[in-house]
This record gives C-alpha cells, structure tokens and sequence, in this order.
C-alpha cells in the first residue's frame, strides 16, 4: 500500500501553503470552482455564534455537565463534512456541536438538547457530550475518549457490506490517539479496507496537555499511518478550503474502493478544553497566534478582498445566524423538560 | 426427538440466521480458517465466505466496538468473544457504547448485537482465564444476558438473541460445550426473561443457570433419594431475571437456594437473593440461601480448583443449613 | 477541630505520604501542569517535580498497568483516573492484573498501589461519565476498595490505603469533593474494612457509604422528627465489608434498610442485602430492605437525573414499606 | 529521535545475513569473543527437552488448561536473556517456558508448576501460563494478549526511579500488536525514556491468523516504531549468537540512559499453538521449511564444523539436559498438590 505522504502530495502541498496565510486553499484553482463560499461561511459563524451563546448559558447555568466548545475549529468540520452526502455517517466526539451543526442538524433541536429539553436532539437525555441525529446520518457524540473509532469502523463495515459507495467520517483529537483502541480501530479498518474517513483534529492539546508532554514521536501523527498503511495527509485546519479540498480527494479515493483514509487538519481551540479548565498550562501568547487566523474572521476577510462576495453578504449572513442562534436559545429555553416517566424510555428497544 | 451437542445446538442457531437472514454476519478471532477455539463455526468460512465469517486481529475493543456500529447500521452481528475472560478488554465498548447508545441519543439507535463467550471455569486455565462476567454484564441496563445448560436452551435462546433489538450477551459454559441433549427438528424459540421450571417439586426451590445445572440436579437427585422433594429452575436468562417465577415457586415450596457456578460474591445470585427476599419474605419459612463459587481468584492445580467450585454437596450443605433438610 | 474540604483533606494525606516515604509517586491524567480535574494535586508538581508526579498520556491501561508494575518492583505508586468511569478501558489490567498477581503467583508479587478516581452521578455528565464502578471492583478478590464520606474519614482512609500492601480504589465521590468537614491535627488512620457508627439509635439500621450517607442523614433526621430512633453506619470499606457491625447493629435495632447512591441492581448492597437475611433472618423483624438509583443509564437533564438517583424519601418510603415505620 | 532502521544499521545487516545461513552470527568477530556457545546451546537443548516432556506429559493428562510450546523460537529467548544481569527483570506472556528456564528457573520447580504441585514456582497455582520468580526477577508468565507490556513497563520505571542502570526486558508476539494495550505501552515508555527492552518474538501467527490476514502494514514490526520515536531492529530468531549481539546493542544503550529499544526476531513455532491446535490453517511445507533452521540443530552443528567444540561435548550436554528433564517429571510427578487450605492463601497481603 502506498505510504502517506507520497500518496497525498497534493494535499500535503496545499497544506504547507495554507500554513503561512491562512486562506491559502483560496488560490485561482478553487476560487473558479463551484465552491457555495457564502455557505461555507454561514456554517462557520453559525458554530461560532452557537458556541458563545452555550458559553453565556453555561455561566447562567441552563446549559450543565461538561461543555466543550468548538470555537477556533470550525474551518476542520465545516470544511470536511460540507464534501459528504446524504448516506454518508458522521461521527464526533464529546467536542461535537461544530459537526453536529455542520451536518446540518437542527438548530434549535441542538440547542435545546444543551439545555436537556424534551424537544432536544436525544430529548433532553444525552446533552452536550452526546448529540446525535439518526436520520441526518449523524452518529453521536461520544464521550469516551477514543471510543467512537470502532463504531465509524461498524458503521464503514455494514456500508462496505451493503456494496454501496457511501463512507463515514469520524473525527477525533489528538489525545485520542493515546488510546489503544485508536491503534486496534486503524488496523482493523485497513485489513478491511473499510470505507472510513479517520479525521485527526490535531488542536494541540488533549485538555492540559500539550502534545510534546505526552507522546514521544512529535506533533505530525499522520506518518504513522505507515504502520497500518493507510494513505493520510496533513491539511491546514485553518483553513476551510484546504480542508474541503484534501477531504474531497479522500472521499473520492474511499468511493474508489480505495479503503481507510486520515487526514490531520491542524487547529486550535481558541477557549480552554471545557468551562472548568483555567488553562494554567499554556501562555496567551500561543492563543493569540493562533487567533490572529481565526477562519471565521479570515475566510470572508479574503472572500470579499478577492471580490468574490460583497461586504454586505457577510452582513446579511451575520444577521441571520445571530437571529436564528438568539432563536435557537429562546426556543430552547421555552421548551419542556421531559417528563419523569421517560426515565423508563428507551433503555431498551 | 435427535440428541446433539451444545456446541452443534450453538451452530444450527448460527447457521440458520446465515442462511435466512442476510444482515447476519459473524467476527472473532480465528472462527474462520481455524473453525473457532471450540469449534463452534468450524466449516461456516467455507460455506458463508470472508465476508460474513470474519476472522478479526486480537483487538477486541476494535471489532466488538465495530459490532456496535454495524448493528447501529441495521447490520446484526454476532461477535466471538473467544473468552468471556476477554470481555474486559473491551468492557468500555460494551458498558458505555452497547448498553447506552440507545439511551443516550433518546432512542434513536438500536444496537441489534450477539456477544458470544464461552465461560467459567473448570478446566485449569487459571486465575486470568477462568471468569465469568456474566455476572457483572448482567447488571447493566441497556443489554440482555442469556445462559444456556442444555442443547435444547442454547438454540432457543440463540434464536431469540439474534432476533432481538438490542444488545444480547450468550454466556456459553464451557465446560458444556460437549453436554448432550434432545433437540426437535421443528421451530422453536426461548423467550429471553423467562425461566424453566426443569423439575417440579414441592418442598423446595434450588435456583440456577449454565453449569450451574449440575450441582444442582445432583443435589436434587439425593434430595429425592431422602424423600425431600425439590423443584429446581433454571434462569436461562441473566437480565432480565424471571422474579416472578422464582417467586412463585417459593410460594410453593417455602424454602429456597440459590445456586451460583461463579464466584458466590456479588453477582447475579447476590441480586436474586436480596431481591427474593424483600419479595417473598412471608412465604419463605428461613433465609434465602445462597452458594457460589469460593470467593478467590481460580487456582490453577485441579484438587484446588474443584474445590473451589460449587458442587452438589455445597448445594446440599445450605439446603441443611438453611432448612434442615 | 479545623474544618476543610474532602478534596483537601485526600490532598493532605497525598502530600503527606509524598513528604515521607520517597517510594510513593502519583501518575495520571493532567494531576501535574493542569493541577488534576478536581484539583486535589493542584501544587504538587511544583513541590514534588515531575519524576514523582507524573502526567500520563490518555493512556488508562498503560499507565495503570506500569503502576502495577512499579508496585511489583517495591514503589507505592498512586494512580489516578480522571473518572471512575474511565477504569473501564482499564478493567482487564485492574481485574486480571492487579488483583490476581499475588495468587498467581503463589504470593511472589504484591502490588501496594492505590487507585484514586471521582465517582458517581449528579453533576449531569450523562450515561457514559456518571457510574459507579466501585460496585464491581468490591467483587474482586485480591483488592479492597473504599469511600469515605467525609473530610475525616477521606484523610484515615486514604493513608490506609497507601499503607496498605495490597491494590486499593480510593473511591471519591465526586459531589463530595467540596464537603466540609472537622478533621484533627494529630495524626490517625481509619483501618480498612471497619464501618462506623456514625449515629446510635434503637429502631432501624439504615446502612450506606459514600455520598448515599447524604439521603440516609436526611432521612434519619426526618424518622427522628417522627420519634424513630435510627442507627446509621458508614461502610467506609466496600470491600472487605463490615459484616460484624452490621449485624451487631441489626440483633440491636431488628431493622435495616441498605442504601446505595449507585444504580439499585447488583453491587455492594445486594452482597450485602443477600448475606445479611442469611446471617441476621433470626433478628430481623422483615426483609432486608434495599433503596438505590434507577435501574437505567444516567440520563443528562437534571430533573431526571435527580429523580434517578436516590434520596430521603427513597429511604423514607422503603422504612416504611419493610417496616412501617 | 533517531528513527528505527537507521539507527540500529549494525544489528538490521546481521540480521539480514542471518536470514540464509541460520547462523551467520557466528562470523569471525563473534566466534573470537569469549561468548559461551556451550551453554547457549544447553539452554536452547534444556527447553527443547523440557517442551517435549511437557507436551508427552499433557497426553497423560499429567499437565493441563492451555500449554503453549517454545518449541521452534529457543535461539530468541536464550540469545536475548544470556546479555542480561541478575537484578534485570524479565517479563513474558502465556508461552514462557522457554523464557523461565533461560533466566535460570529451577527446571524441577518449573515442571512441578504445570503439574500444578505444591512444589512449584507458584505452588501450583498459576500452571503454564503463570510461571513467576520474583527472586531470579523473573516476573512472568502472563495469558491476557499483551497485558504484560505495561507491566513491564512500570518495573523499568521502578528502575529509573531508582536510578539504577537496570533494565526490563519484555517478550511478546506479532499478535499482541493488534492489541491497543501494545501502542499505549511503546508511547508510555517513550515519553517517559523508560529502561525496558520490548522483543517482539514474531513467529508469524498469532494462532490460527498468518499476520497477513489481520494486519495492513505486512509482516514487519520495526519500522512502525518511528512513531513513537523508538529505535528499533530486526534480527533473526533462528540465529542465537544474532539475537545475542542485536539484544547487546539494545541493552547497552538502555543502561547508557537511551530509554526504550525495540527488537523484532522473526522466528517461528514448529508446533500448533497450544496443545489443542489442529493446525488446519498452515501447510506443513511452510513448518518444514523453518524447521530446517532449527536452532537447536544448526547451531552445535556450525559449532563442531568450525571446531569450537567437540561433538562429545554437545553429546556430554545433551546427556545431561535428559537426565535433567527425566529428573524434572520425576520431581513433579513425586510432588505432592497443594493442601486445600492453600486455597484461602495468597488473596490478599
Ligand atoms: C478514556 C477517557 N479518558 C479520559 C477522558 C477525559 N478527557 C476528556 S477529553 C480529554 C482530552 C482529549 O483530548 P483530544 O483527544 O486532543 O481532544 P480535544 O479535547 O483536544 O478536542 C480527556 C483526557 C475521557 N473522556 N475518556
Ligand atoms: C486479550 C486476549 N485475547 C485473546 C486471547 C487468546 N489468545 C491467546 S494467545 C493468542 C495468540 C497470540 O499470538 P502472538 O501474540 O503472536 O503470540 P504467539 O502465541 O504466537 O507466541 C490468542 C488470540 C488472549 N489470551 N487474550
Ligand atoms: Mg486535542
Ligand atoms: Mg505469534
């Protein structure tokens, strides 16, 4: 099987570019392709503007648990999931509203899952931690660091078992890598050659650790895919053109019958790993660099000096997100909890 | 009615779903090229093909949590466990995946999902390799434990374990695997969370499941050799337990023991006992007596093992205890 | 007497074995630079230096597994999980590891480890971040487990613990860790394996542990305001578990009800319901009776989660139910 | 860090020439050191003898549970343990035979043990997958799929802790890999630079799996170290005087403070994987094409044609290794079990 980085070179190379400006995936190539720009960038401040108000109501205490936010990541998951289709899986983690939204799960629904209302996605039992949309094909939320690998493996299996052409994403952190069942799952995929797109969100960190703490091999964990020899490139999280750009060349490639794919987008977290963490184990500085590229700020930044959308359309965008994340809170403030009863729901089928 | 082994009881409940039911497919380590540790797939490669009977790596966390997304899927997988010692690897998966995707996402998923294991010991594994998590994957809510004693219960339980919509765990003694039993040829299923009663009698209930059997039908045998007639149950199910059986038969008889081949802490007996208990507490004439297993890790030496597991004199012991009968 | 915080008064007994045995080191996720998830390490790595605290990787079985292996080698290693519910990607190397080495090896190898981790439900963490696996780990022979309730007995329990030559979870409840509490200057242990009488009363025993003394204190004030007169006890050990006082505290009161602020089914107060009828039936006055959480994954909305998990009127209803009282 | 191949150049290349000859090691530079052929030879010929007692012993039902034979690999656990020190520890898994008796396990100890006599290493009570000598720091024998790599790992903490210059050795197979126990153990290691030598034995199954049918990556192991930054070879399994010389190399620089060194001796099992292996999954062809290389035939053969020793002196040892085993089978089988009391023994310290 090839090895990784040959195997990606031109995704490689239009990471390398994207890691100096930031929009780099914004070259001549792309900006002619039929790219919905203006899509791309609703998608991304929706999260952000999600995100700050799950902030605002953790602080009022309507929004509980652990809450992990999304905010400086949004150019990974938008960029990625917007190559999918319908039949395709998508899979998270605990950090899961920025992919939950970019699936386009509803809104409100969304929301008021966070605030554990009946109306919620997972009616009000799951939470943060574990949104899931069966019928939108996204499958959860999940917890256990590292423990929804397989279940993307499971779900790749019965659509490989199908013979159809869909794929499943599953996206994860670098932490999660440090979990055995990482490793177990990549193996497991490649002898199979399941149709799964492993995606490595590289935000430097797994909560107070910063990788060089905690693993021996350095920050670029995408040669390492050599070992079960599956293709994989790096790709500029920042950057939601690039991403889409590297993720539609392993998508076509799993379509192909081509097997397992992983991609390493490298992002950051701009707030702390949840609501509780203090983040005492990173300088401001590093957050500030990392700000300075914020794709939310970027992406229409360059758009607009590019001429390909106006000032306005930005504009209009921000209203309408703002109005429908203000509606969103309002809905789900308004909403039920669920009853006592539906306690007994649900446990089994 | 044909007398056949556990083990060929297990293969025609397999076989029959691969061939009526194509969302069927099996995964473990070395079913397929090496017909499984106990032969339970033996020839099902050649028949089903790779990629129905999948040969997995040691990695049980990865294909048991590959189950679950299968099934998640529509899929319905039967997944080897080729000890249910093994299970613990991939406890995670089983407790915080399996047991509470369903839950957890409001009941948008279902994980229609056999875990198959043989268990217990029995035969000089040691410590490591002589478990029996049934026990502890009984307790979780979200999934199904079943546990055969005969040929007749293992295909009626296996059929309704993999028509089942959740997660169900077949705990396999291994010790049985050579048991033989009668068998019909036509159709029939074992309701999971109902209980056989295997022998009727009046003067008290011995309550067991999987190998626990023998102990007990040995014990009911001299009890009856002694004029003391025992009615004795067999659980097949784990979870959920059949109170109500157990109950009724203790309204009968008054007098009751409870019969575990694992380790007689915790478990499910410790749980059917205290539940016993505060249900049928007028109509028992003393406590519910309970036996298991020495509460130590499984020696390896034979003398030790054997006397660390339960036997009919153990069984016989507490029925003078409890009752003196 | 001083008051503190449980969180502090694990931290005291933490930094006291550091400060005076140079064998015990501490390992675990972000307990170093990040101050550890409940801050109980906050400080130490300043204090100690890297060598002795240890931030591992998202590692659960490796590092616990080399704590196992450092113990075996003659350090005190004290691990810790961010989670309880995170032990089960490490349950094959706590069950089948730790606690069955020193068997295996006809008693060679010990393993003087402390395993520390937050557990239990209430902070809407949802299904898969709320267990209480403390329940299973108290089956296992070749560990002890315990929890303390309050700032006092976290102190005692925990240098026991490091003390001890045996793998031992510390079990912390989670809720507790901002609970205030007096705990002497001078220096004292509390052994593992005794309960305490933390009230004397003539009518009802009501028996708990850990943050299930909160409904239990609740209810006992409550039966008081009714002029019944409740003896409660504190486990403090789940395993082994004080049977003895249990049972002297029973021939005294004639009732009991066991409450387990984890899920109701199995774990420690089945074991405990089960032995107790077997040992106490000629004292008691009615059935063991048994009050826990409902029987289901943890759900996330507060509501539900609070009628989930147990409380007073649980405790109060199931007084009145085995007893009327 | 150095990455795995280049680094460890000398030991891959003996390796290399050892893969035709079976011996190569034993070139002039070798032969001229003061290495003891004679007593590497009784080692290999010792667990050979005892492995075929074993398996005669398990017919008459005398030994019992799962027994797995060394019979095939002597050269890698005899080779790799003769560099070590006494206060080294040696960690196994489930086929330790051959790994006690070369750390200097007594042979009739190690025999009452799978008879399960109170006489035994572990009085009875772990049998053949269990065996332990903490005194000879041989610290098992362990039958859960790689569960004794983190094991391993924390008595080489211990040893770092205490700032000696010992070191840990640990053995596993190819099929431990595929456990994620495995990867979380080589990073732990790694990140902490602990003393421990990880030998993978790869004898080319994992029971009835070839490592084709479930691993992506092929059939070497070495190379996937790089990810953890872990300086790894590869040596012949069948040479004893290669894995002698590679397991040299790794152990020097582990005492020099280098942390952890990985060496893969390809090997292989000349008999099923335990006793109640049919063997339906591998041609006989394939066995006896690796039996040709038999250590423990090839290896005093090369010695005689080059004049090191006599055939007398082989045929002196080998006289003496069978009256060993002889001896061994007598002493367990004379052993008396344990006493039942010792049940309740052992549980708790
Ligand atoms: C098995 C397990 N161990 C520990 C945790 C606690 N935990 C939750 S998130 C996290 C950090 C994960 O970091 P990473 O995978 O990089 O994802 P990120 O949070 O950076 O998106 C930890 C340690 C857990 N949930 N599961
Ligand atoms: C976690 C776990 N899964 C499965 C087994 C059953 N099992 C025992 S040995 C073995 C094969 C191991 O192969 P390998 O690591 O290559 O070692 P070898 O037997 O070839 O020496 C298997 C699957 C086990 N003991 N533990
Ligand atoms: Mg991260
Ligand atoms: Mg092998």
């Amino acid at each position: 099987m090839a090895s990784s980085t040959k195997s990606n070179s031109k995704t490689a190379k239009s990471s390398k570019n994207g890691k100096k400006s930031g929009t780099a995936g914004l070259d001549e190539s792309v900006v002619t392709s039929k790219v919905d720009h203006l899509e791309l960038f609703r998608q991304m401040f929706l999260i952000r503007q999600f995100e700050i108000a799950c902030g605002e109501n953790y602080s009022k205490g309507l929004i509980r648990g652990f809450l992990h936010l999304y905010i400086g990541q949004e150019a990974t998951g938008v960029g990625a999931i917007s190559t999918l289709r319908e039949d395709d899986y998508v899979v998270s983690h605990y950090r899961d509203h920025g992919h939950a939204l970019a699936r386009g799960l509803d809104v409100n629904r969304s929301m008021a899952e966070l605030f554990g209302r009946a109306t919620g996605t997972s009616k009000g039992k799951g939470g943060s931690m574990h949104l899931f949309d069966a019928a939108k094909g996204f499958m959860g939320g999940h917890a256990i660091v590292a423990g929804q690998l397989p279940l993307a493996a499971g779900l790749a299996l019965a659509q490989q078992y199908n013979k159809t052409d869909a794929l499943t994403i599953c996206f994860f952190g670098d932490g999660s890598t440090n979990q055995g069942i990482y490793h177990e799952t990549m193996n497991l995929a490649a002898v199979w050659k399941l149709p799964v797109l492993f995606f490595l969100e590289n935000n430097m960190y797994g909560m107070g650790s910063s990788i060089e703490r905690v693993r021996a091999g350095g920050i670029d964990f995408y040669p390492g895919m050599a070992t079960y020899g599956i293709p994989a490139a790096e790709v500029d999280g920042m950057d939601v053109l690039a991403v889409k750009e590297a993720t539609e060349i392993a998508v076509e490639r799993i379509r192909d019958g081509e097997g397992p794919q992983f991609i390493e987008a490298k992002t950051f977290r701009f707030s702390g790993h949840s609501l509780a963490d203090g983040q005492k184990y990173r300088g401001q500085d590093e957050v500030k660099e990392w700000e300075e590229r914020d794709p939310v700020a970027t992406f229409p930044a360059q758009l607009i000096k590019r001429g390909l959308v106006t000032s306005d359309q930005i504009d209009e965008i921000k209203t309408e997100v703002n109005e429908a994340v203000a509606k969103a809170v309002e809905f789900a403030e308004q909403s039920p909890d669920p009853d006592l009863p539906e306690i007994y729901n649900d446990v089994l089928a | 009615m044909p007398e056949i082994l556990l083990r060929e009881a297990l293969k025609r409940g397999l076989e029959e779903a691969l061939e009526s039911d194509p969302r069927v497919f099996m995964m473990g380590e070395d079913i397929g090229e090496y017909g499984g540790a106990y032969a339970v797939t033996d020839g099902f490669l050649k028949k089903f093909g790779p990629e129905r009977i999948k040969d997995t790596p040691i990695s049980e966390q990865a294909f048991l949590g590959a189950g679950i997304g299968a099934a998640a899927a529509g899929l319905r997988p039967i997944v080897e466990f080729m000890s249910i010692s093994f299970t613990l690897v991939a406890f995670d998966q089983i407790v915080n995946m399996a047991a509470n995707l369903r839950y957890m996402s409001g009941g948008q998923i279902s994980v229609p999902m056999v875990i198959r294991a043989p268990t217990g010991a029995g035969v000089q594994l040691g410590a490591t390799h002589s478990q029996s998590f049934e026990t502890w994957l009984a307790e979780v809510p979200g999934m199904k434990v079943v546990c055969p004693s005969n040929p007749y219960d293992a295909l009626g339980l296996m059929r309704s374990a993999i028509k089942d919509n959740n997660p169900v765990l077949v705990a396999e003694p291994a010790l049985l695997y050579g048991a033989k039993g009668e068998v019909p040829d036509e159709y029939y299923e074992i309701e999971i969370g109902k209980a056989d009663v295997t022998r009727e009698g009046s003067d008290i209930t011995l309550v067991s499941y999987g190998y626990g059997m023998r102990p007990v039908n040995d014990a009911a045998d001299k009890l009856a050799s002694r004029g003391v007639s025992a009615e004795v149950l067999d659980l097949r199910s784990l979870s959920p337990v059949d109170m109500d059986a157990i109950v009724a038969s203790v309204q009968k008889t008054n007098r009751v023991v409870v019969v575990d081949n694992a380790r007689r802490r915790g478990g499910v007996m410790a749980e059917i006992a205290a539940d016993l208990q505060e249900r049928a507490s007028e109509w028992l004439d003393g406590p519910v007596m309970r036996v298991g297993s020495i509460d130590v890790p499984w020696p390896y030496n034979r003398g030790l093992e054997r006397e660390v597991l339960v036997d009919a004199d153990n069984v016989l012991t507490a029925v003078a205890d409890g009752y003196g009968l």
